[in-house]
């Protein structure tokens, strides 16, 4: 319910207090998955009208938008992949005309540091549209940013002039209401669109791989975002800093370790001050794509409870073992060279070494499970929990439907680590009851989880350990506990439901992954197959309205969602949506 | 507008007349500079634009066969540890140092077949590999040595060249020169 | 850019080109200018690189047309130290060069060198810009400074570009053209200069 | 850091009116500041940048007498072509072909250089050398290679057959030179699988499941993938027993609130009203199970690249910005952690480009169009602000006594710190009507370090444009202001007089400028100096009032319809002019 009320100030349109990563989705999780909620309960209704195929025309081309940290795709609808991505970029800041970036002046070593801005993050800030905490942003700011980068983007890929058209917009849904209210109008009041039509990232990702249910392991810029979709519902999501951001800033400290400058002076250097960088971000982040890479888990995982999906694991895990064992005895070291430093120069760094950027952002194993914070933990034991937290039926969906996605899914070996270590997980700790009793087992479980941690984790004594354990996961025991039981009851009639339907048994309770095109390409498969756009939002009612023009999910009643494509319905209709859209970005 | 780098041409200096070691079949331009106290070598089939500046007052000059030094060069420039070697400035074989281009004294080598692009620098006692080419205004700090095959590009990136056409160039070459020997007056006899 | 120099520093041919004294002209025979042009000091251009397929032999046997090596069109501006020179490739096993061509109100910044073989009308390079060998540069293009233009490029027109190599980062806007005239740049320069307007 | 010569820059009067106004973001200080023209307008806010132009950037609009800038016009595509080869293309061209140019124009891999098509000889002793002409005659085979940076299309493993239509050639050919299906043949591929029916498809279905299990999954690029996917749910839409349920169905895409709860709610509640359609539901649709149908296990082994990582040298990877460069890859297996190496970088298609003319979207008039031909530079109508709205130009003047007596003032050098220094504005009146100027400009510059300005003359007249064919008139012109210019420069400080106009001229008008810079000084726990903090930028707003008789001249065409004799025009906005870097230290 707290997350109603929170929706209600979203729609107000005051931008809200932060919250911590930690807790941004748990409300809405809550009214998700508590069934007890009206709101969600009157929530399919829209879908008749919108399921209505003239929602959208193909004939007439949609723009698909997909908006990331750090870059902007787009396309039209119905093609396999966007026309063009475009990054946001420092040089994008600059004033129209303003070409000095070309001047080679500006490649001059440590002109970067001239760059510097004051405040969080300077290092990296440019480089990205938006930073989710709503008190520092500057909304009108972010709406410039999208716009210019949009328009580049028309301009350099979709070569399409300025006739208004409709547009698909994918978005995270972890996404602030004031910031997605911000592009928003910088769609509308810039370009003119008829109509914007919002999707959410994971369920875009769960559809262009041809699945109802998914997890969606985004390891995204500025966190992982882990979200379980359940029949195209986002049912539950959790998050990490462990992303791309950390990975640059760890290539970076492993870089200027190596910095000869700095292994002369270790003593005065005040490069433990995290606000100072010895090398560019551009630098660090292409190194990081080029040359970081993830070590395998030793240990191969469980076979047994896992089918088709482990064979090639094991083979991996052997050739990988083989690789690093041939690579350290190689002892081979890379040579990079490093332009963005005080004065260039080509440093040397053990082969191994460009293992440990990735090691400590995404792992971290050398600490103790308890040790970590709700919005730190490693990934495996994210991957897991969330899979724990999840009904149980669901959970034998998600878990053999593992969808990798985000930039640092590219990071060599990565997928494959996290997968090996949480099917490691799940065979150490288990879910014993994944074909029922689901419920005790949780009940049982915090207990189970804390000598589970503490044998593995030696140095971790057990008092210490399971408290932490009961609080971060208290919230989360409320929800599974009656999702739990709930779904106990429902579970046979779903199977029912099921056998009666499929001729062939849907994979699941064994770890998979599986592959998606992409939210774009997902999107972009949603739009073309003419289903509904989820929520379409009319221009008119949001120049007029903005966010407040839309209202909250329980307010929708089923006539004003009928009617609302009907004549005379239209700030209605589009209220009726917005309670969909906003009911996902109003929620945080 | 900053017009610094690259910019600075060397001053017309009536300076020392060098020692020259000539072959026969080297074409070279009246209005080429050469000054300094140690010997200039320039070897067979060589062509040297008008207004190319040799320099051996750090030392001596060699010039390998089918070289081509274009208007406008500074080889042999006293570098800036002003120091003064046996050898300043070597070229090998098949040579072409573009306009503009400067090469600091103090045993810099160039290899082989190796291009120095349009207003590029190569600092002082630098080693260039063979069949390298440095792409317009690259700079090569003084010491440096640059392995062979090596491309200089895009304010110092790096690459290797692996199309082997290095004796098609060197043949391209020798076509160049054959027209260049066509077109600019030879005056050797002025430097002798 | 523009700095007065002392008297007497250019010499002005009745077509109205401000050629510097202190300008290396090699094969002046070769050169044609369109007029109105200014070729400020320490300029060089290579008029004797013509092209030497058709006329096989002899060299430097100036006036027929087919010889031009290098041609400027009306109120260019070769900047101090700029260097033109015909661009040269093998062509049919054989080396020869090619005639650079250059349109009207053309402005070479210092110390670049043009090795094109075509600019167009409207034209601004900038400082120690490179133009390789047989680019193609079309009308309206700006290039900014130090930009390395590689052999082969064509640029089209109203591009703005810059980089190294060069790439087209902007379009010249509309209300941008004007800036290319030269004529007053014309005015300010040679041995009476006139002050340029605010 | 270099110094910077003076410049102006015009916010367009759209930024404040149709900014995103929004009460969303009016609470954030920062936009609040740029937005609200009560206040003077910060050039330094960081949104400033977005709404700042130079004058050649901004077009006018004569109906609504109003500026209009790159944000508030509407573009209309005349042309597109490709910028290498200058060939127009159809825009039919472009929904099949893509925004690439078709033909043989590539950009380099490595170093976005342009590619030339170059033969190889078999035998390198072959007395022709790298000869595009002559390769066209004898038979041999081509390479793309870069003129800039020396790559070629045969470190990739790429050579080519023919001289021309490289594009075609290359579509063909994979990196390596194994050969692979064009986008048509792939979709011909397709075709054939959708024509099994839905039975057949089962049945194949088992055999591609167990394939795809194997490797057949993983060769499968993008595009296939994608293609499978689309068929598969226009399969199940077209499921007859589904009914349009197979819409409400995927119409509940992204539904926040699972599906499965709104069944469970239907079981709680007996399930009145969902029951039905949620059985239905499931019926309609079901996954993807085989790969034909585009269902994917990804090969999560990667350990192959990584030992090929292992083995390689930095310099083999390919950088972030090769990365970017290259145009989406569909023919390739499948794009996770894609061209990693250079060797799976592919040359790059021009991307195409545009003429554009531009409307006012207020009034929809044309207010710039370009001829159509690609080669031709003539506009049939460019109505620039340039010829509506006086042009401001900026001298620094040297008074004795301001900087060093007879010091000559060059354009761009730093500014003294807390020394009084004189700039010349120079308003240049472009339209036939004589114009009245009342400039507004802060005594502060805002910031952390804020400048004195003293605008020496805030109010004055320009005397209308005449035509240009009066040279003479422009030359006595020049005269004299040459002449008082020169005085400018010896005589003493008194010239400057506050109200007085510096100078005056046909159609433009010198007023001056006192600015005292500040110091950036840093006090102990300030953060060091931001990048163009050193930069003395003044916001001024200008406003500007004229005159026209109706149905005037070509500068106010379409005021005609109006009755009255004259009428009063007036124009304003902010404008931030740049004087030049303050010395630090």
């Amino acid at each position: 319910m707290s997350g109603l009320g929170s929706g209600a100030v979203a729609a107000g349109s005051t931008p809200l207090p932060h919250r911590s990563v930690a807790n941004i989705r748990s409300p809405h999780t809550s009214s998700n998955v508590n069934p007890s909620t009206p709101a969600s309960s009157s929530r399919p209704l829209p879908s008749s009208s919108f399921g209505s195929p003239s929602s959208l025309r193909a004939d007439e081309d949609i723009l698909i938008l997909e908006l990331g940290t750090r870059k902007l795709q787009i396309g039209f609808a119905g093609d396999a992949c966007p026309r063009g991505t475009v990054w946001f970029t420092p040089s994008q800041l600059r004033r129209v005309g303003d070409f000095r970036d070309w001047s080679s002046e500006s490649k001059t070593n440590v002109d970067w540091k001239t760059k510097k801005v004051t405040g969080e993050r300077w290092w990296s800030r440019d480089h990205e549209l938006w930073e989710y905490d709503v008190r520092e942003a500057d909304l009108g700011l972010i709406g410039d940013k999208v716009e210019r980068a949009l328009r580049e983007a028309l301009t350099r890929y979709m070569l399409i002039d300025s006739r208004p058209r409709r547009m698909v917009c994918v978005l995270p849904s972890g996404l602030p209401l004031p910031m997605l209210s911000a592009v928003l109008d910088s769609l509308f009041s810039r370009l003119q669109p008829p109509t914007v039509s919002l999707l959410s990232l994971p369920v875009a990702l769960t559809v262009g791989a041809g699945v109802r249910s998914s997890l969606i392991v985004d390891l995204g810029w500025r966190e992982t975002v882990i979200t379980s979709v359940c029949e195209f519902r986002e049912v539950n999501t959790s998050r990490s800093v462990r992303g791309g951001r950390l990975l640059v800033e760890q290539t970076h400290k492993l870089l200027a370790k190596h910095l000869p400058e700095n292994q002369k002076k270790k003593a005065d250097n005040t490069s433990d001050n995290a606000e100072d960088y010895d090398l560019s971000f551009e630098e660090c982040n292409d190194i990081a794509t080029r040359m970081v890479w993830c070590k395998p888990h030793l240990s191969s995982p469980a076979a047994p409870k896992s089918g088709k999906g482990l064979p090639t694991l094991h083979e991996q895990d052997e050739s990988d073992v083989a690789a690093a064992g041939s690579s350290t005895e190689a002892l081979k070291t890379v040579r990079i060279p490093l332009r963005s430093c005080r004065s260039p120069t080509t440093i040397e760094l053990p082969w191994e070494a460009l293992a440990e950027p990735s090691e400590n952002t995404f792992f971290d194993s050398q600490y103790t499970e308890s040790s970590f914070d709700d919005h730190e933990l490693p990934l495996p034991l994210l991957v897991y929990r969330s899979l724990l937290h999840l009904p149980l039926d669901v959970r034998a969906l998600c878990m053999s439907r593992i969808i990798f996605t985000g930039g640092c899914a590219s990071v060599l070996g990565l997928r494959g680590r996290i997968f090996g270590e949480v099917s490691k997980l799940i065979e150490e700790r288990g879910w014993d009851g994944v074909q029922g009793k689901g419920a005790d087992q949780m009940r049982a479980n915090p207990k189970l989880r804390g000598k589970k941690g503490s044998r593995q984790a030696s140095s971790g004594p057990k008092g210490v350990t399971s408290p932490s354990e009961a609080v971060e996961n208290r919230e989360q025991d409320g929800v599974w506990h009656d999702a739990a039981n709930t779904t106990h009851d429902v579970c046979p009639v779903e199977e029912q439901l099921k056998r009666g339907q499929d001729t062939r048994p849907r994979v699941q309770g064994r770890m998979r992954a599986i592959e998606s095109v992409g939210a774009w390409s997902g999107a972009s498969l949603i739009a073309h197959l003419k289903a509904a756009p989820v929520s379409t939002i009319e221009r008119e009612a949001w120049l007029q309205y903005g966010a407040a023009g839309a209202s909250k999910p329980s307010e929708v009643d089923q006539k004003s969602a009928r009617q609302s494509l009907g004549p005379g319905g239209l700030i209605r209709g589009s209220a009726a949506s917005n309670s969909w859209t906003l009911g996902v970005w109003g929620m945080n | 507008m900053s017009s610094k780098r690259h910019s600075i041409l060397p001053a017309v200096s009536a300076g020392p007349k060098p020692p020259v070691h000539f072959s026969s079949s080297i074409t070279i331009a009246d209005s080429a500079l050469l000054t300094g106290t140690n010997l200039i070598t320039i070897s067979s089939e060589s062509v040297i634009h008008p207004r190319a500046k040799l320099d051996s007052l750090a030392g001596r000059i060699t010039i390998g066969r089918r070289c081509v030094v274009h208007e406008r060069t500074m080889i042999g420039a006293i570098g800036t540890s002003g120091k003064v070697t046996e050898t300043a400035v070597t070229l090998g074989d098949y040579v072409t140092v573009e306009v503009a281009a400067s090469i600091e004294a103090g045993n810099t080598i160039i290899g082989e077949g190796t291009t120095v692009g349009v207003g590029s620098k190569i600092g002082a006692g630098a080693v260039i590999g063979k069949h390298c080419t440095l792409t317009p205004h690259t700079e090569i700090p003084a010491g440096e040595v640059i392995p062979d095959f090596t491309v200089m590009y895009s304010n110092g990136m790096r690459r290797v060249d692996k199309r082997g056409v290095a004796d098609l160039k060197n043949k391209g070459q020798a076509r160049q020169i054959d027209v260049l020997r066509r077109m600019i007056p030879s005056n050797p006899a002025k430097f002798t | 850019m523009s700095r007065r120099p002392p008297r007497g520093e250019y010499i002005e041919t009745d077509t109205g080109n401000k050629v510097a004294r202190k300008a290396t002209l090699v094969g002046t025979q070769n050169i044609m200018l369109g007029g109105k042009t200014v070729i400020q000091p320490e300029v060089m251009i290579r008029g004797d690189l013509i092209r030497s397929i058709q006329s096989s032999s002899s060299s430097s046997s100036g006036g027929t047309p087919n010889n031009t090596a290098v041609a400027i069109g009306r109120y260019c501006f070769l900047s101090r130290a700029s260097c033109l020179r015909p661009p040269g490739r093998l062509y049919k096993g054989a080396f020869t060069y090619m005639p650079l061509r250059m349109g009207d109100h053309v402005f070479v910044g210092p110390s670049s060198v043009i090795q094109a073989a075509s600019i167009g009308n409207h034209v601004h390079i900038g400082a120690n810009v490179v133009v390789g060998e047989f680019a193609i540069i079309k009308d309206y293009v700006r290039v900014l400074d130090e930009t390395i233009v590689p052999p082969n490029m064509v640029i089209p027109s109203f591009s703005i570009v810059a980089g190294q190599p060069a790439r087209v980062i902007g379009e010249v806007p509309e209300g941008g053209h004007e800036a290319f005239e030269l004529r007053e740049l014309y005015k300010t320069v040679g041995n009476n200069p006139q002050p340029a307007l605010s | 850091m270099a110094p910077l010569n003076p410049y102006t820059y015009i916010q367009c009067p759209c930024s404040d009116s149709a900014s995103l106004g929004r009460p969303s973001d009016a609470t954030s200080p920062t936009s609040a500041e740029a937005d609200d023209e009560d206040n003077t307008f910060d050039p330094r806010a960081p949104r400033a940048n977005f709404s700042l132009y130079p004058l050649e950037y901004l077009l006018y609009c004569e109906d609504c007498h109003q500026i209009r800038c790159p944000r508030c016009i509407a573009e209309e595509i005349a042309t597109y072509f490709c910028p290498s080869c200058l060939f127009e293309v159809p825009s039919s061209n472009l929904k099949s072909e893509g925004n690439r140019c078709t033909r043989s124009c590539f950009q380099c891999p490595i170093c976005i250089g342009p590619l030339s098509v170059t033969s190889i000889e078999t035998p390198p002793s072959d007395p022709n050398l790298l000869a595009p002409d002559r390769a066209a005659t004898q038979h041999s085979t081509y390479s793309l290679i870069c003129s800039y940076c020396n790559w070629s299309s045969t470190e990739i493993g790429i050579q080519f057959d023919k001289p021309n239509s490289i594009h075609a050639q290359l579509a063909k050919i994979r990196n390596g030179g194994a050969s692979r299906l064009t986008a048509k043949e792939r979709k011909e591929r397709r075709k054939e699988l959708s024509h099994r029916g839905g039975e057949a498809a089962v049945a194949a279905a088992a055999a591609a499941a167990a394939a795809s299990e194997t490797s057949g999954g993983q060769d499968m690029d993008l595009e296939t993938q994608f293609a499978n996917l689309k068929l598969f749910y226009n399969s199940q839409l077209a499921d007859p027993n589904a009914g349009d349920n197979g819409f409400s169905s995927l119409g509940d895409l992204g539904f926040s609130s699972p599906s499965s709860l709104s069944r469970i709610m239907n079981l709680y509640t007996g399930g009145k009203l969902h029951d039905p359609r949620a059985k239905s539901k499931l019926g309609a649709m079901r996954e993807a199970i085989t790969a034909d149908e585009g269902l994917l296990e990804p090969d999560l082994d990667e350990s192959s690249l990584i030992s090929q990582l292992h083995r390689s040298d930095f310099l083999d990877t390919a950088s972030s910005t090769q990365v970017c460069s290259q145009p989406p890859n569909l023919g390739e297996p499948h794009l996770h952690g894609a061209a990693r190496f250079n060797s799976s970088l592919r040359p790059a298609p021009y991307l195409l480009r545009t003429k554009r003319s531009k409307r006012c979207p207020v009034c929809r008039h044309i207010i710039s169009k370009p001829e159509a031909k690609v080669q031709t530079t003539r506009f049939r109508i460019r109505l620039v602000a340039g010829s509506y709205i006086p042009s401001i130009s900026i001298r620094r003047l040297n008074l004795p006594g301001s900087n060093g007596p007879g010091a000559p003032a060059i354009l761009g050098d730093l500014l003294e710190p807390l020394k009084p220094v004189h700039f010349l504005l120079t308003f240049k009146n472009p339209i036939f009507e004589s114009l009245k100027v009342t400039l507004g400009a802060p005594a502060k510059t805002p910031g952390r370090f804020p400048s004195k300005v003293t605008v020496l003359c805030p109010q004055f007249d320009i005397d209308a444009n005449t035509d240009v064919w009066d040279e003479a008139l422009k030359d006595n012109d020049r005269e004299s202001s040459g002449r008082s210019r020169r005085r400018a420069g010896t005589e003493s400080q008194f010239q400057v007089e506050v109200g007085k106009i510096w100078e005056r001229g046909r159609n433009w008008v010198s007023i001056v400028v006192e600015v005292v810079p500040a110091s950036l000084k840093l006090e102990q726990g300030q953060d060091l100096l931001k990048e163009d903090e050193d930069v003395l930028e003044i916001p001024m707003f200008v406003r500007i009032e004229w005159e026209v008789e109706n149905g005037g001249d070509d500068a106010t065409t379409g005021s005609g319809r109006d009755k009255d004799q004259k009428e009063k025009r007036e124009l304003a906005y902010w404008c931030v002019l740049g004087l030049g870097r303050i010395k630090q230290g």
